[in-house]
């Protein structure tokens, strides 16, 4: 079999045709598969059997390095590395640390979320297989594609377009890699 | 929202790819109207005249201004606090209420967000120009330096440079995140392959992937998590520039609470400012529909309503705290030299919007137009009043001065909107001003409905 | 659908995005590491002289006290350079006719005086008092080093507040004896912090408010 | 100190006459200065901050341009190059001598002190003393022989001299005349006195507008317990005021008594501000009331006071103003003779005539064309004679006119020769104090602008051959004190700067005789010398434009001052220009209105109005000398005001002064203090107690700087400004920053008035930085710019500041200053001369940077490296701010409040002792005592 195939694509009009293809190919056993939608589809990504992602952990991680660094550098250098006496005010006065805390805090995490979304989804990604579909530009406008892989080990190029093909598509195509 | 009193968030007919197809046409399609670059050429005339000014008073000093002793803070101050205002709008729209899952946000959260970041560009110059010299403007941010000296973790100021710097930085990511999938859209409809090249490379390869679908919903919602309290930390912070003053007038604790509604007061009056004139100008009345408008009024009303309390609590507070600068203050602030300042204030932020109580003006873009310029000044106004009749007239009797701005001042006020509209423009032409992936989803969610 | 990309546009995009915030982070690196350079800030790298004064001669050599030129060290916030007359003391007997000392000469018969130019030259809003060191056990060469080995004169430190700050922070660390301090041959005690902490009591170095802001700028 | 420092270089500069300008740029001491060239890194190192945009990240990393180093050649063994040298030596007022030291760097003078072995300066000064620096300093000085307006020669000039010498030998030197100004310089004297000899038809005339009383009165205020002035400005005017204010503050203190003061005047005066009981009144009423004084009946009032000083008779004392009438002053006498204080707390010397003739006799000859020959010394005629001597019109008539003047004033202009003077601190000269005692005038460097001097001079018309001026100086001293120890005497003289020697006992000059003004109704005129100009002398002195009027607080111009009564009666308004027509004559004037002003009474200052005055004289306020007349030299009845519709912009340093119930300045009198001593400044709201804070309480290093300001010596003539400005570099701005509310001073004096706006009670209290513990502009720089120091000091580092003006926002006494242009580059600041003037251990502010009062931390610096070097403590006043310094009142005490027994601890524990705004919890380390008043409980009940 085609050594250069990607997959095989399914273009559908309606986002439910997708969501049930997808139910499908996975109870046949399908799982290296991708769907692809121009808004986001409820219960698609559950279907290819994507449960959670790491994502708020890295925000949550990412808050926490924010927060430690902003106190640990305003503590050092206001009470360790060059004491000063400001207004009479204590050196470590923490009442007046707390905003700036604050901002790195939320600073270093929205930088984690969104290197951590870039990185997880393996962006940036000019080139992909998928772009070889020929009707594949609308899946950011209108259709609805799905795309079972040959990499997939119970791949089998007749039974994958049949499988599509049952389920009345608009089209079906076979992906280059 | 009881439904079937309200306007529709989308005027039925269109479905995701007609949709697409009108956002994206007025980047791809349509050709530079007149209007358009008359609008651009003024707004770019003003830019240069901002650099005009902003050349001289780096030249010569911020002696050029009208600032003086008693009154050190000037127009800079005062358009600073103005922009950081209204950049809280885009924020505010895109991360609380979608967090509040008002879907009406959908069709304006865009501009907004780019509104509030051009509105940044503009503050966050203020604080620069205002300083006595800018060239060593980054002895405010921590860095191992020759002298082993650090920021003074104290001064509000510093805590302004990380407020602002985070709060931009953050709406920067929250817009662009929002913008990948419009981004992929623009790419795979333009014809000419440079464009393709340009928005491809924006785009970062985005191919709606159901996965990236997922990540992605997930990292906006925790960016609207986290840009909440930001949004409501921003202008707290800026109003400790005042509160952690002795200054009576600005010495007062319920300054934050105050400043965060005004700076949402005022954002929605832009966001107004900006929509009305936009929506004639492409026809997206059927996508910035009459709804819209009337939902934003009525923040507006709220907010004007937070404000006016403000107005009220500090006049109280200052006749119950029985201390007699704060009641000199006050009293200076209604009858003194400044007193037309203040009652224009009140005019605009608490008599004008009374108005929106009346759905006949809600509805009615020409009036909410008026009333949201109003606000505009108004609010403006507002922080004119804050700073200098404070500063004029505060414990020292003998050391009691008069400010006047210069037309140096007023050169920069007006030169930002020359930035600010610039900026906007150009965002017209090269961005999807509406967010096309959410309008899908909108129509989507509207033909589930409907069926 | 052609792809808008070739394949290698991944790994091209992805090294951007990784090699941007490099970039700026190792420029801005470099630029303080350049601050700190002996280059920039002129360490080490004799200054051109109206006379080619050899230091190495005069006080290695011929053993002069510094003192015998820099008379204020002791008494004034300026250490002060020799006026022409010292160097005639010596130079209207011996090497009369070197043409090397024609300007001392010249400024000798016009009246005019040599314009020497300064090797270590503070910025003008930071005062520095030679006569309060001298008097404290700062020796000479703590700030100036082994001018008895400078055939002509450089600066042997960056003269940059953290330096200052290093001593006026722990003077422990440098102080000597004070019949010590104009001395060139020195060597530091290999005990030097605790022989410095006797010396800060013995020399009567009050070190509370030595990193006041008003110790040197006024 | 060696006596040659001023003529050390004299001799070569003898060759090159007339080149001073060339001078000035080239050779500007570059064998002195061996230090940095000042203005020139400063600016490289601005263009260098600017460049450091681009190098954000790397502070420090601004390379320092290449500077030179210049050493002497011959360096002269007093000199120890960075340490000031002083010397003692004197400056004239009005002809009399008050002692001066002159701080020196390197051979240029930074700055002026009173000489505490000087009777009449004590070791304090005023605005006047100060700003002579300035006026050394002035680039616009005259600065070459100039004759029919070309620029000419000395040698011409002496050649053009032997000429007439041979006609004035043949007849006795009949229409030589000449006029000086008020002259008590011994050396003068003598020359003058032996060209009269050679030339017996010669004659000399003197001339001063502000001549002082024949043979003027000693007064004793120490001794006195009861004063009247009869409108006498005894504390801030005249060439005694010094001493006068020293001797007051004396008997002020609140022992067991305290002194009382009636002052009875027309326009309010610092002297009136001080007064226990103000009396406003005209001068014609003034007159009746002096008579009420001494028969005792009449006004009540008047009853009242008489009785109160005849119980105090021999301790109670009556001062008449020189610019009073001779019926007051005549008065004043008598009844000091009657009260016994004649003697006690007053002397009368024997009138000591001096052979000058007045300028009435040199204006009658003149017009007679008996006159060829007229030798101006010093003075400006032409501007401040009396206006109906036409002075102008006179000059030309007189064949031969020769000006020597520091500047090429509008007589210089108008005389046919005019020759550059060298300064009092250029040249060797000498001079009498008020009460007789002589001192040596010492220069205290080379002419800037190749001046002569008054000796060389009269010494050229005495056909003698040259020598210089301190050849003729040491010789008369040498012929006076003709005794083996004479060097002794001379090199004690030079240090002491003063001289026992009674002999040379100042002869007055002759006084414009005021009569007493017809009695009119109408409007009053009063014309008095100015608080900033003086007579016009110091018009070219920015320091003084820019000094604020103690009364109006008004800079950069004079006023017709007029009472609110009267100005609401005639509907005018402040800054309405009128035109003020006086006995056939007019002038063009702004009315300012003045609380405490007699009714129907208007004063304005001479001094102003200046046509060839330099830059910064010139065309500013208008001339008051217009409306002066031979008769009525201190104004009269019959003036008229016609309105123009004009408005001028003046510009005042204090806009609001009403207190507004905030008790900055706190008052009680004397009884109450005595009752209960700590009523008074507890009487408004307590700061909190030192326990009442959640702050850490900061240890200092055993010294903790602290100032007291005592409210009640103070009298609020601003000597204390000036000398700030003087010793901290500070800029001066111009009119129009000042109009924008821009001024510099450090330190500032304020002005409350209280009760009814006819007159008043006027307060003045002195603002410097308060050095709040809890200092609220520390709190909010952003780059700790603003920190405290170990002593306690409020710090302002000028180089780590960035400019937010947040200090100046949140300082409740609005003591800091910003530099919101390039002031060291402005028309006031740039000339190359004041770059020499500067203090080398006070750093020159660039744009864009705070500043503020620094308690003199280079002073302070300076002593504590001298105490460390010593291993010694610093003793109590040992440190003195240069206001301390200056005040003539010791109202400003500096000093370590760690110390119990130090002077300005005692006071803090004085029950008198407040802080200014200290409710808010800023634990100012400045701290005032309340002003306390001793008014007659009798005339209270009235």
């Amino acid at each position: 079999m085609n050594e250069n195939l990607h997959g095989i694509m399914a273009e559908f009009r309606e986002p439910e045709q997708l969501l049930n293809a997808v139910r499908a190919a996975y109870e046949v056993g399908y799982r290296k598969m991708d769907a692809y939608s121009p808004y986001v589809v409820e219960g698609v990504a559950e279907a290819l059997g994507f449960k959670k992602t790491r994502l708020p952990l890295l925000v949550l991680l990412g808050g926490i390095a924010g927060a430690v660094t902003a106190y640990a550098m305003q503590w050092y250098s206001a009470v360790i590395d060059y004491p000063l006496n400001v207004g009479g005010r204590p050196l470590h006065s923490w009442p007046a640390f707390v905003p700036i805390t604050f901002e790195l805090t939320v600073l270093f995490a929205a930088l984690a979320g969104a290197i951590g979304m870039l990185a997880l989804n393996g962006l940036p990604k000019l080139h992909h297989p998928v772009f070889n579909a020929p009707q594949f530009k609308r899946a950011s406008q209108t259709r609805f594609f799905l795309c079972i892989e040959s990499d997939d080990h119970n791949f089998r190029l007749d039974e994958v377009r049949d499988f599509l093909q049952s389920r009345n598509p608009i089209s079906v195509t076979e992906v280059e890699k | 929202m009881n439904a079937e009193v309200e306007e529709p968030l989308v005027a039925s007919g269109y479905d995701s790819a007609s949709v697409t197809q009108k956002i994206t046409d007025i980047v791809l399609k349509c050709p530079l109207q007149r209007g358009w670059l008359g609008g651009f050429a003024f707004a770019f005339i003003l830019l240069m005249l901002f650099n005009f000014a902003i050349a001289w008073v780096l030249s010569k000093g911020v002696g050029i201004w009208g600032v003086n002793i008693p009154v050190a803070w000037g127009f800079a101050i005062v358009n600073f606090v103005w922009w950081i205002g209204i950049g809280h709008a885009g924020t505010f729209i895109s991360a609380i209420l979608l967090l509040l899952h008002q879907d009406w946000r959908t069709s304006i959260n865009r501009f907004a967000e780019a509104m509030t970041l051009f509105a940044l560009a503009c503050a966050g110059l203020f604080p620069l120009l205002h300083l006595g010299r800018p060239w060593v403007f980054y002895w405010l941010l921590p860095y191992p330096d020759t002298m082993d000296l650090w920021p003074q973790w104290r001064s509000a100021l510093v805590w302004d440079v990380f407020a602002v710097g985070t709060y931009l930085t953050v709406s920067i990511i929250f817009w662009y995140i929002g913008l990948i999938p419009d981004l992929a859209t623009m790419r795979d409809r333009a014809e000419r392959k440079p464009v393709q090249l340009i928005y491809g490379v924006l785009s970062l390869g985005w191919r709606g992937s159901a996965r990236h679908w997922k990540r992605f919903h997930m990292t906006y919602l925790l960016l609207a998590g986290l840009a909440t309290p930001l949004v409501l930390s921003v202008h707290s912070v800026v109003s400790t520039d005042f509160a952690t003053a002795i200054v009576p007038g600005w010495h007062s604790t319920i300054f934050p609470p105050y400043f965060v509604a005004g700076a949402i007061f005022s954002g929605f009056a832009m966001v107004l400012t900006l929509a009305i004139p936009i929506r004639k100008f492409y026809n997206l009345q059927d996508f910035i529909t009459i709804r819209h408008l009337d939902n934003s009024a009525k923040v507006m009303l709220a907010t004007a309503l937070m404000v006016s309390y403000g107005y009220i609590s500090e006049g109280f507070m200052s006749w119950y705290s029985d201390d007699k600068f704060e009641i000199y203050m006050t009293l200076n602030r209604m009858f003194g030299p400044y007193a037309p300042a203040y009652w224009l204030l009140i005019f605009c932020n608490v008599i004008v919007p009374q108005a929106l109580w009346f759905k006949r003006i809600r509805t009615n873009p020409a009036a909410l137009f008026i009333i949201a310029l109003l606000v505009n000044v108004g609010m403006w106004t507002e922080r004119y009043v804050i700073v200098i009749t404070s500063l004029h007239r505060d414990f020292m009797p003998s050391a009691w001065g008069i400010f006047h701005g210069t037309r140096w001042d007023w050169m920069t006020l007006i030169g930002s909107f020359g930035l600010f509209a610039t900026l906007f423009f150009l965002f017209l032409r090269v961005l999807p001003s509406i967010s096309i992936s959410e309008m899908r989803d909108l129509v989507h969610k509207k033909s589930e409905s409907s069926k | 659908m052609p792809q808008l990309f070739e394949r290698r546009a991944n790994a091209i995009a992805r090294a951007t995005l990784i090699a941007v915030p490099l970039v700026v982070l190792g420029g801005w690196a470099v630029l303080l590491a350049f601050a700190r350079s002996d280059f920039w800030t002129g360490v080490d790298s004799p200054v051109e002289q109206p006379v080619p004064f050899s230091h190495q001669h005069h006080v290695g050599g011929l053993g002069i006290d510094c003192r015998y030129c820099h008379t204020s060290a002791e008494t004034s916030s300026f250490a002060g350079i020799p006026p022409t007359e010292t160097c005639m003391t010596c130079h209207s007997q011996i090497w009369k006719d070197a043409p090397l000392l024609q300007p001392v000469r010249d400024s000798w018969q016009t009246g005019r005086s040599i314009k020497w130019t300064r090797v270590y030259d503070l910025p003008d809003y930071t005062y520095f008092d030679h006569s309060i060191h001298i008097n404290k056990g700062v020796a000479c060469a703590s700030c100036h080093g082994q001018v008895n080995e400078m055939p002509l004169t450089w600066k042997t430190n960056q003269l940059y507040m953290r330096w200052c700050l290093d001593c006026h922070r722990h003077p422990e660390k440098f102080l000597r004896p004070i019949n010590q301090t104009v001395k060139m041959n020195y060597q530091a005690a290999p005990n030097q912090r605790p022989l410095g902490r006797q010396l800060i009591i013995a020399n009567h170095v009050h070190t509370d408010g030595l990193a006041d802001c008003y110790t040197c700028h006024r | 100190m060696s006596p040659l420092t001023g003529i050390w270089r004299s001799l070569d500069h003898l060759e090159r006459p007339g080149d001073g300008s060339e001078e000035m740029q080239h050779r500007e001491f570059p064998e002195g200065a061996s230090e940095l060239s000042d203005e020139w890194s400063r600016r490289q190192f601005l263009k260098i901050m600017c460049a450091s945009i681009a190098l954000a990240g790397t502070t420090g990393c601004t390379r320092q341009p290449l500077e030179r180093i210049v050493p002497y050649v011959r360096q002269p063994e007093e000199v120890i190059p960075g340490r000031p040298l002083y010397f003692a030596s004197a400056l004239t007022l009005c002809g009399f001598a008050r002692g001066v030291l002159v701080e020196t760097h390197e051979g240029r003078p930074t700055k002026i002190e009173g000489n505490p072995g000087h009777p009449a300066s004590l070791g304090a000064s005023d605005a006047f003393m100060q700003a002579e620096l300035l006026t050394l300093y002035d680039a616009e000085r005259s600065q070459a022989v100039i004759h029919e307006s070309q620029v000419s020669t000395w040698d011409l000039l002496l050649g053009e001299l032997a000429g007439a010498a041979k006609k004035w030998q043949g007849n006795g030197g009949a229409g030589l005349r000449l006029l000086t100004r008020h002259e008590t310089s011994p050396t003068i004297l003598d020359q003058i006195a032996r060209l009269l000899v050679k030339y017996p038809r010669a004659k000399w005339h003197e001339y001063d507008p502000l001549a002082t009383e024949l043979a003027a009165p000693r007064y004793h205020l120490d001794k006195a317990e009861v004063i009247v002035s009869l409108g006498a400005d005894f504390l801030s005017a005249g060439p005694a005021s010094l001493k006068h204010a020293h001797d007051f503050t004396l008997a002020r203190q609140p022992k067991s008594t305290m002194n009382r003061l009636y002052v009875v005047e027309a326009t309010p005066t610092l002297t009136g501000a001080m007064a226990d009981h103000r009396l406003v009144m005209r001068p014609d009423d003034l007159e009746d009331f002096a008579r009420t004084l001494e028969s005792g009946t009449g006004s009540k009032v008047a009853a009242l006071i008489a009785a109160d000083l005849h119980e105090h008779a021999g301790r109670s004392l009556v001062i008449a103003g020189e610019c009073e009438s001779a019926v007051v002053r005549d008065a004043a006498r008598r009844l000091n003779q009657t009260l016994q204080n004649v003697g006690a707390t007053v002397d009368y010397p024997a009138a000591g005539r001096n052979s000058a003739r007045n300028l009435q006799e040199l204006v009658t000859d003149a017009h007679a064309g008996e006159i060829d020959t007229l030798v101006i010394i010093g003075g400006n005629p032409n501007y401040d004679a009396p206006a109906d001597f036409e002075f102008g019109t006179l000059l030309p008539k007189i064949a031969s006119t020769i000006h020597l003047g520091l500047y090429r004033n509008e007589t210089g202009v108008a005389c046919r020769w005019h020759i550059p003077e060298a300064h009092e601190l250029e040249s060797w000269s000498d001079a009498a104090a008020f009460e007789g005692s002589a001192t040596i005038i010492q220069p205290v460097i080379e002419p800037l602008f190749a001046g002569r001097s008054r000796h060389e001079l009269l010494a050229a018309l005495l056909e003698e051959p040259f020598s210089s001026s301190y050849e003729i100086v040491r010789a008369f001293w040498q012929k006076r004190h003709a005794a083996p120890d004479f060097e002794q005497f001379w090199r004690k003289a030079l240090h002491e700067g003063v001289i026992e020697d009674r002999s040379a006992a100042a002869p007055a000059s002759s006084p414009p005789p005021n009569p007493p003004p017809p009695r009119s109704a109408g409007l009053h005129l009063l014309i008095r010398p100015s608080a900033q100009m003086l007579d016009g002398k110091f018009s070219n002195n920015a320091w003084l434009q820019e000094f604020p009027e103690p009364m109006t607080k008004m800079v950069w111009d004079n006023a017709a001052l007029i009472n609110p009564a009267t100005a609401s009666r005639l509907k005018l308004e402040n800054g309405e220009v009128v035109d003020l027509k006086f006995r056939g004559r007019s002038v063009r004037a702004p009315i300012w209105i003045l609380p405490g002003q007699a009714e129907d009474c208007v004063t304005i200052n001479i001094g102003y109005g200046r046509t060839s005055s330099g830059s910064i004289g010139n065309g500013v306020g208008f001339n008051a000398n217009t409306l002066r007349l031979s008769d009525a030299m201190w104004g009269g009845s019959g003036l008229e005001i016609g309105k123009t519709g004009k408005h001028h912009d003046l510009v005042t340093t204090q806009q609001h002064w009403e207190m507004e119930g905030r008790d900055q300045v706190r008052v009680g009198t004397f009884a109450e203090f005595q009752r209960r001593p700590d009523a008074i400044a507890k009487s408004a709201e307590l700061p909190p107690r030192k326990d009442e804070t959640l702050y850490p309480n900061v240890p200092d290093n055993g010294r903790a700087w602290g100032m007291a300001i005592d409210l009640n010596t103070c009298i609020g003539c601003g000597a204390c400004t000036v000398a700030c400005q003087a010793e901290n570099n500070i800029p001066v701005v111009g009119k129009e920053q000042v109009g924008r509310g821009r001024e510099m001073h450090w330190i500032r004096i304020d002005r409350y008035y209280e009760g009814d706006p006819a007159n008043p009670a006027i307060f003045h209290q002195p603002v410097p930085c308060m050095h709040c513990e809890n200092a609220p502009c520390e709190l909010v720089c952003p780059v700790a710019a603003t920190v405290h120091s170990s002593e306690g000091l409020n710090q302002m580092i000028y180089n780590r500041c960035v400019g937010t003006r947040y200090c100046s926002n949140n300082c409740p006494y609005k003591v800091r200053r910003f530099n919101f242009l390039e002031y060291d580059e402005n028309h006031f600041e740039k000339p190359p001369t004041r770059k020499l003037m500067r203090n080398p251990n006070v750093t020159v502010r660039s744009r864009g940077v705070m500043e503020k009062c620094t308690y003199c931390i280079q002073r302070i610096s300076a002593v504590k490296i001298e105490a460390e070097k010593a291993n010694r403590l610093i003793r109590d006043g040992e440190i003195l701010p240069a206001c301390a310094q200056a005040c003539p009142a010791g109202a400003i005490v500096f000093g370590d409040i760690n110390d119990p027994v130090s002077h300005v601890s005692r006071l803090k524990a004085s029950p008198l002792n407040y802080g200014l705004l200290a409710e808010l919890n800023t634990r100012p380390r400045t701290s005032y005592l309340a002003k306390l008043r001793n008014p007659n409980p009798e005339l209270e009940q009235i």
